[in-house]
């Protein structure tokens, strides 16, 4: 019952922001030095010409319509269109193998951030001031400090080109026609996959898997020290349990939390990361955009990019609140 | 305002911490190899040496080892036109060690190790104003917000909240594609160093080698927008931690009592409120010049900066070259990010020990 | 320090009805909504605010101590702190001098004349400033000297130390911060900020429920000593008997944002008549070896929410004295878990779900049985037989789901004046009407 | 009865700091019998809580016990060490006793939790917050069937519940460390320690608790095992004076019906006067004097019982000026403390003697009632002359 209020405040809340949202993208287009028309009319057009283009554009309706019609056509999913190739609709640009292949490459990056962080973390913190805890410590600190892209020109360098092969230019299959030829009987898809795959996920997860054994470290230290703990330990419970069942519980509980937020750093990560090994998603999508002055797309790829954000705080938050039903009652 | 326990906690954590002291001593070097830029590259870091003959030897120079002596010999590839046929074939050819290129050319001649000194400028200049300039808006923000609290803290907060619905690299790319075509995209300024070598208007005892510095680039190119945007799209992070202090200093007893004794707002947020919110701000502060590096590194890679002499343009600019062997042009640049970085970080790591013990979580009670 | 003053507790004026009144609060009250926010009321259903002071009146008179004594969340620092202005108070009025503070203009001159001193000490004093700073701080605020004359500079640092030679510290200390002081200075050091600007009347807070028993009785001293040297006037907030009783003229005790009784020191603790307050003395153990063998009976339960107190007597749900209807021949425990069974039919706070279970696991199904079952988990002392029949009855209208029938079948035999009218007067208690 | 329960000796506690050593328990002795309540009063900071942590094995670092045993009287251990190891068995068994700091890791945290419980003064941090409260309780029942079960093996505990299995139970509620008997019992817990509506209660989140009702869950949490010694420390003082008089009362039953050990750490006299048999004042870690409750309250010797009894308000007779110890609590820092007697500085009666030696506890091993201090033995004289300490 409590939960279902909870789940009720952070939906609207986050509708709040994601309107929030949309209204600074809205905003974009007037901070946008020039004026579109003159952009993409030929130089030798006319009155009515411009005319015609502004009212294809939607410019020549009073700025508060305009905004109107802009939020009631995000309401239903109308992204807009692109300026540059009138009449093609984001949505049509974005289509839906890109977005895959940028969450394909996004999720990659979390399974293997998380895989690598925890037990990572976990060891460092039990084993402080330990060999191990002193490679973990100064991977984590290389590991936040390594811009993506050069760590990912770093792997093609010293991997992809003395094997000899370059996960560039052409992507991989997508992972639905893996495992779809993999039913079929033919793994070989799926080994494309794996491959396609490799280096671009560990170049995205690096900064992450970093982030999270740090985070990891530190949490299990800091809660190590409750006193809660010292119960525990008085009730004897084995050093193990009190670490895994409640310490590692506890510090992941308010983990998952700041990573929501640092989904935004792997978002980010991404469209560096695609630009390094050319991988045909969304980041790549929305550089090109920019360099294409195609203002219409950016926007909607940007608010697109925010909705997906937000989307999955909201789903974190909703979930942490269900592992410690504590931050309901704030 | 730094309490002698405060110094003694940073001087005590100083000499206890390795890290704390390799970081120290990066980001000193790196901050005095961006001020006397002039004065420590070999070279002019812009003058471009293509074309044939000598010069053509200049270019795609491999890294040497720079003691005297000892001859180093690399190889590079070469464009030769058979007499007979006339056509053009690539050849492996071996190259003359050249001492003045220890970190090696890049495809068009300049010199290596000069770009990457002068690429520190724009880097911890970016970083620390793009900081700077983010604290500024989003500490007043933040501490009027959670001393306040109540509607004017909801609706403050909430802003922050959209601000935070964009991945910070995706705003910042949105705005730069916004803002690159105005007019103030970049902006020249000039080197005193130069400008002063050339004008020999102060003895040349003051600055080392002057007649080498006169002949260095007048101006060095600062990305206006990049600091601007780096700035719009972090200060949140100010707000927010700023907020999360004032909210749990203005509960403490001292600034009731402050209130008890008539003391106006101003008055508790200048002489309460922010100096206890201080340390979590400096050390965030730390990290943010940390991650704002790496942003600026991002957005000069994208080729969004608007200036190519920077370590991020310089890593775009060698990347073609890396998979026909010519690696250093992209490795060195590169070298500097993750050493300017990871002192930026172990500086922060040390700031944070030092002044907020608890976070260590061994605090033995008695 | 003070061991040169006699033997005795307090040169304040002891008892006594005729004191000039220095200070009058006229039914304040106190609520907490924050939390509830805009979302919330829109979605409805929000929780209700708390209802830290209710109501309270008291007066204070000048040159006494008036002890102001309760258990943790009973509004008492409440008070204290809405008194002060430090929390605007959402109705009542406070006036001081005889003048209403509810207008903002009298309100510096008021924090001149009324200081404030906080339980914690190392959380009263900013640990970024020296000590010597802090205790200037009112007078800067307040720009002392008034008179004018002199170096203002020089005076101000003359007066601090005086300050600080005065609660027993020396004035070489001044520019240390307050992790270099042992609890009981920093106390000290709060004493003299609130003794800088010369008040009237000074607001104790727990000022020692943070400090050892030792240091404890250094303070309560100085405090002593201070009141008699500058005809100071205190309210003094504590749950500590022990102290209240040592320092206090008057005493009011407060439950749950409401006091329940104002009496003098000695009468209070020789003849309470609020059966909470003989319950709270009751619970307190005594430094005694007689200690053992007294037999104590505490209080059942915990105080209910503030949200959302109780009708009537707020102490109702708790009390041992509890009055039943005149036709009512019960005997107190019995009508206690009665009143219990009430209580959670009224907050439907009674797992039927869980308990049919058990009887459909164990092969039965009709509500009398589960109507028993409840009962035997509900009522512990043995009823009369016909007030246990009718309490079953009531039963298994909650085991056919009907709360609101439930309820109102217990009320109409066991509504008790306790919970339907409010209890007024010195003592809030209908037993002593 | 021929030995003591528990016979604690020259126990010695020091934590490790970044400022230096710090003495927190310093030299402490003292016996308590089956059945009865052993009492150690004193100020913050005087090593009470420290002594108590060192009891149950549970300092943690910086902190470490360099010194004293704890004798336990437990035959079957006593028993078992001598035929596993009759060399080890010399230093580590006396009789029916077994010097528990002489076993290893394992062997020590066997007896946590199983002999040894233990209350903490703040119940709300004591309980993990997100794990409920049955569940939390289970767990202590739950270790302790495992343990019975198999009484020597310390892994069957375990039953390799590493990371796999978190991951698992995490994912898979079903699948659990603890077993429906031990949720079970944990519920007839909750309801011996006087919580209503127990079985509702149990799987609620310690936040849903109030202070007291918390308390309770915890001391339910201690008697899981039926140990024979239970320390609580501070058991009441963060509660109010009515909850804390239902806590006591409910301790006390608890006390008569399981024929608990106890060992009470408090700050508040009253608490001691009502609970206990036998009494120790602790001062900088220091255990300066301790006798039966009679020999305390009624004879005390060493002038800092005295200031303490002098200095609590009493709520029977208000006309007395309170007698505070002057002063402030020393510093426990090795380096800072002198080779004497710590409570000089602030003693009405010092010596010049008690600058020199510091006095000896056990002037006259024969008494029960015993000081650390010259007056036990010389009587009220030369008093140091005024001032002495001003400079």
């Amino acid at each position: 019952m409590q939960y279902g209020r909870f789940l009720l405040r952070r939906v609207v809340h986050s509708v709040f922001v994601i309107w929030g949202a949309a209204t600074v993208v809205f905003m974009l287009r007037f901070l946008t030095p020039g004026d579109p028309v003159t952009a993409l009319a030929p130089p030798d057009a006319g009155d009515e010409v411009r005319a015609a283009l502004e009212r294809r554009l939607g410019l020549d309706d009073p700025i508060h319509i305009q905004y109107f019609d802009y939020i009631t056509d995000l309401m239903v999913g109308d992204f807009g269109k692109s300026m540059e190739v009138l009449d093609r609709s984001v949505l049509d640009w974005i289509f839906w193998t890109r977005f895959l292949r940028s969450v394909e490459l996004a999720i990659s990056a979390t399974v293997v951030a998380i895989v690598i962080a925890i037990p990572l973390g976990v060891i460092s913190a039990r084993r402080r001031h330990t060999v191990s805890d002193y490679s973990a410590t100064l991977f984590s600190l290389g590991g936040i400090s390594t811009p993506n892209f050069w760590l990912g020109l770093m792997l093609i360098l010293l991997i992809a080109v003395p094997v000899g092969f370059i996960p560039t230019g052409t992507p991989g299959p997508l992972l639905h026609e893996a495992v779809g030829d993999l039913l079929a009987g033919d793994p070989g898809t799926l080994g494309d996959w794996l491959r396609f795959m490799l280096l671009p996920a560990i170049t995205l997860g690096t900064y992450f898997t970093a982030l999270l054994t740090r985070l990891t470290r530190s949490g299990m230290l800091e809660e190590i020290g409750k006193a809660y703990v010292k119960a525990t330990r008085a009730k004897g419970l084995p050093e193990t349990l009190t670490m895994y069942r409640h310490v590692l519980r506890n510090t992941l509980i308010p983990i998952v939390t700041i990573l929501g937020l640092q989904l935004g750093t792997l978002i980010g990560g991404a469209i560096i990361t695609e630009t390094v090994f050319e991988w045909n998603g969304l980041g790549q999508l929305l550089i090109e955009r920019i360099n294409a002055r195609d203002w219409t797309m950016i926007q909607g790829i940007v608010i697109i990019i925010a909705i997906g954000f937000v989307t999955i705080n909201t789903i974190v938050d909703l979930l942490y609140a269900y592992l410690d039903p504590r931050v309901m009652d704030e | 305002m730094i309490s002698d326990r405060v110094k003694a906690s940073l001087k005590r954590e100083f000499y206890q911490s390795r890290a704390a002291q390799v970081g120290l001593a990066l980001v000193v070097i790196i901050t005095l190899m961006a001020v006397f830029a002039p004065m420590i590259a070999p070279h002019d870091p812009t003058t471009q040496r293509v074309g044939t003959g000598d010069t053509a030897e200049l270019t795609d120079l491999p890294p040497i080892s720079p003691v005297p002596g000892h001859e180093f010999v690399g190889t590079r590839e070469q464009s030769i036109v058979n007499e007979t046929t006339g056509e053009f074939r690539n050849v492996q050819v071996e190259v003359p060690a050249n001492a003045s290129h220890p970190l090696g050319t890049n495809e068009r001649g300049q010199d290596i190790l000069s770009r990457v000194i002068y690429g520190a400028r724009v880097s911890m200049l970016v970083g620390i104003l793009g900081a700077a300039l983010a604290a500024i808006v989003g500490v007043p923000y933040g501490l009027v917000a959670g001393y306040f609290g109540g509607r004017l803290d909801d609706g403050l907060m909430r802003i922050g909240d959209v601000m935070l619905a964009f991945p910070s690299l995706v705003l910042a790319i949105a705005l730069i594609g916004v803002f690159r075509d105005s007019g103030f995209h970049t902006t020249d300024l000039p080197d005193p160093f130069v400008a002063a070598a050339q004008a020999d208007a102060i003895p040349n005892i003051l600055i080392p080698r002057s007649g080498h510095v006169a002949t260095m680039p007048e101006a060095t190119t600062f990305p206006v927008t990049v600091t601007l945007v780096v700035a719009l799209v972090n200060w949140v992070w100010f707000a927010r931690i700023a907020r999360g202090e004032a909210l749990s200093i203005r509960a403490e007893e001292y600034v009731t009592a402050a209130r008890g004794l008539g003391a106006s707002n101003t008055t508790i947020l200048r002489q309460h409120i922010l100096p206890n919110a201080i340390t979590p701000i400096i050390v965030l502060a730390t990290i943010q010049v940390a991650f704002i590096i790496l942003l600026e590194a991002s957005l000069s890679f994208l080729g969004f900066s608007g200036t190519n002499l920077t370590w991020g343009a310089d890593i775009q600019q060698g990347r073609n070259g890396l998979s026909s062997g010519k690696w250093w042009v992209s490795t060195m640049p590169g070298l500097a990010i993750v050493l300017a970085v990871v002192g930026v970080n172990l500086l922060g790591d040390w700031l944070r020990d030092a002044l907020d013990p608890g976070i260590q979580g061994e605090s033995g009670g008695v | 320090m003070s061991s040169d003053t006699p033997d005795y507790g307090f040169t304040g004026s002891t008892d006594g009805e005729d004191g000039e009144v220095l200070l009058s609060v006229q039914a304040l009250k106190k609520y907490f909504d924050e939390g509830v926010s805009l979302l919330d009321r829109i979605l409805g259903g929000g929780t209700n605010a708390v209802r830290a002071v209710d109501g309270v009146s008291f007066d204070v008179r000048r040159g006494e101590t008036l002890g102001l004594v309760g258990e943790s969340g009973c509004g008492k620092s409440t008070v204290g702190e809405t008194i002060l202005r430090l929390q605007e108070p959402t109705a009542g009025s406070v006036s001081f001098e005889g003048e209403n503070l509810s207008n903002r203009d009298g309100l510096t001159e008021f924090r001149r004349n009324a200081q404030i001193l906080f339980q914690d000490p190392f959380s009263s004093l900013d640990p970024r400033m020296p000590v010597g700073d802090s205790i200037r701080q009112p007078l800067d605020i307040h720009d002392w000297p008034w008179d004018g004359e002199g170096d203002e500079t020089e005076r101000k640092q003359q007066r601090v130390e005086q300050l600080m030679e005065r609660v027993g510290l020396s004035a070489d200390q001044l520019d240390r911060y307050p992790s270099e002081f042992s609890g009981g200075q920093l106390q000290r050091i709060g004493i003299a900020r609130a003794l800088a600007l010369d008040p009237d009347f000074i607001v104790l807070d727990e000022p020692t429920s943070a400090l050892d028993v030792s240091v404890q009785a250094q303070i309560l001293n100085l405090l002593a000593d201070l009141q008699s040297e500058f005809g100071l006037t205190y309210l003094f907030i504590s749950h500590d008997l022990g102290v209240i009783r040592y320092i206090c003229d008057r005493i009011v005790v407060m439950y749950l944002g409401e006091i329940v009784e104002t009496a003098p020191a000695e009468q209070l603790f020789t003849d309470p008549q609020h059966p909470y307050t003989k319950a709270l003395l009751e619970s307190v153990p005594r430094v005694d070896l007689k200690e053992r063998e007294r037999d104590i009976d505490p209080l059942a339960g915990d105080v209910p929410s503030p949200r959302n107190p109780p009708s009537g007597c707020r102490f109702r749900t708790r009390c041992p004295e509890v009055i039943p209807p005149a036709d009512l021949d019960i005997d107190q425990a019995a009508f206690r878990d009665i009143m219990d069974v009430r209580d959670r039919v009224a907050d439907r706070e009674i797992a039927v779900e869980k308990v049919r279970n058990t009887v459909t696991e164990e092969g039965g199904q009709d509500r009398p049985r589960v109507a028993d079952r409840l009962y035997d988990r509900l009522v512990d002392n043995e009823l009369p037989p016909e007030e246990r029949e009718y309490v079953r009855e009531g039963l298994q209208a909650v085991a056919a789901g009907d709360w609101d029938r439930a309820g109102e079948h217990l009320r109409e035999r066991y509504e008790s004046v306790c919970e339907t009218d409010h209890p007024t007067g010195q003592v809030s208690c209908h037993l002593v009407e | 009865m021929a030995e003591p329960l528990l016979r604690v000796e020259n126990l010695s506690t020091r934590f490790f700091t970044e400022e230096g050593q710090v003495n927190a328990v310093e030299g402490v002795s003292f016996e308590v019998e089956q059945g009865e309540v052993f009492g150690i009063v004193g100020e913050s900071g005087s090593g009470k809580s420290v002594t108590a942590l060192s009891l149950v094995d549970l300092v943690e670092s910086p902190g470490r016990v360099t010194d004293g045993s704890v004798w336990f009287r437990k035959p079957d251990l006593a028993e078992r060490i001598r035929e596993d190891d009759p060399e080890a068995a010399t230093e580590a068994v006396d009789g029916e006793m077994v010097d528990i700091r002489q076993l290893d890791e394992n062997e020590r945290r066997a007896l946590r939790g199983t002999d040894f419980a233990m209350i903490f003064q703040d119940p709300t941090s004591s309980f993990n917050p997100s794990i409920t409260v049955g569940t939390q309780i289970a767990e202590a029942v739950e270790v302790q069937r495992r343990a019975e079960a198999n009484p020597r093996t310390l892994r069957s505990r375990t039953q390799g519940f590493g990371l796999m299995k978190f991951l698992t139970t995490s994912m898979v509620p079903t699948v659990d460390y603890v077993s429906e008997e031990s949720r079970e019992r944990a519920v007839e817990l909750l309801d011996t320690v006087g919580i209503p509506d127990p079985a509702e209660r149990a799987t609620e989140y310690p936040y849903q608790f109030s202070g007291g009702m918390l308390q309770r869950a915890m001391i339910a949490q201690a008697l899981a095992s039926e140990p024979s010694v239970l320390v609580a420390d501070e058991p009441t003082t963060a509660l109010d004076v009515t909850i804390q008089a239902q806590i006591l009362n409910t301790m006390a039953d608890l006390q008569e019906e399981y024929g608990m050990t106890t060992v009470l750490i408090t700050h508040n006299l009253g608490v001691i006067a009502r609970m206990c048999d036998q009494v120790g004042v602790m001062y900088a870690g220091e255990l300066v004097e301790r006798g039966t409750l009679g020999d305390l309250f009624e004879r005390p010797t060493h002038p800092y019982t005295k200031g303490l009894l002098g200095s609590s308000p009493s709520l029977e007779d208000a006309t007395k000026r309170l007698q505070p110890i002057e002063g402030n609590v020393p510093s426990l820092l090795d380096e800072e403390m002198e080779d004497r007697c710590y409570f000089a500085d602030r003693c009405p009666k010092a010596m010049e003697d008690c600058l020199q030696d510091p006095p000896e506890f056990d002037a006259d091993g024969s008494q029960h009632h015993r000081a650390k201090c010259y007056l036990a033995d010389h009587g009220y004289e030369s008093a140091l002359p005024e001032g002495y300490f001003d400079e």
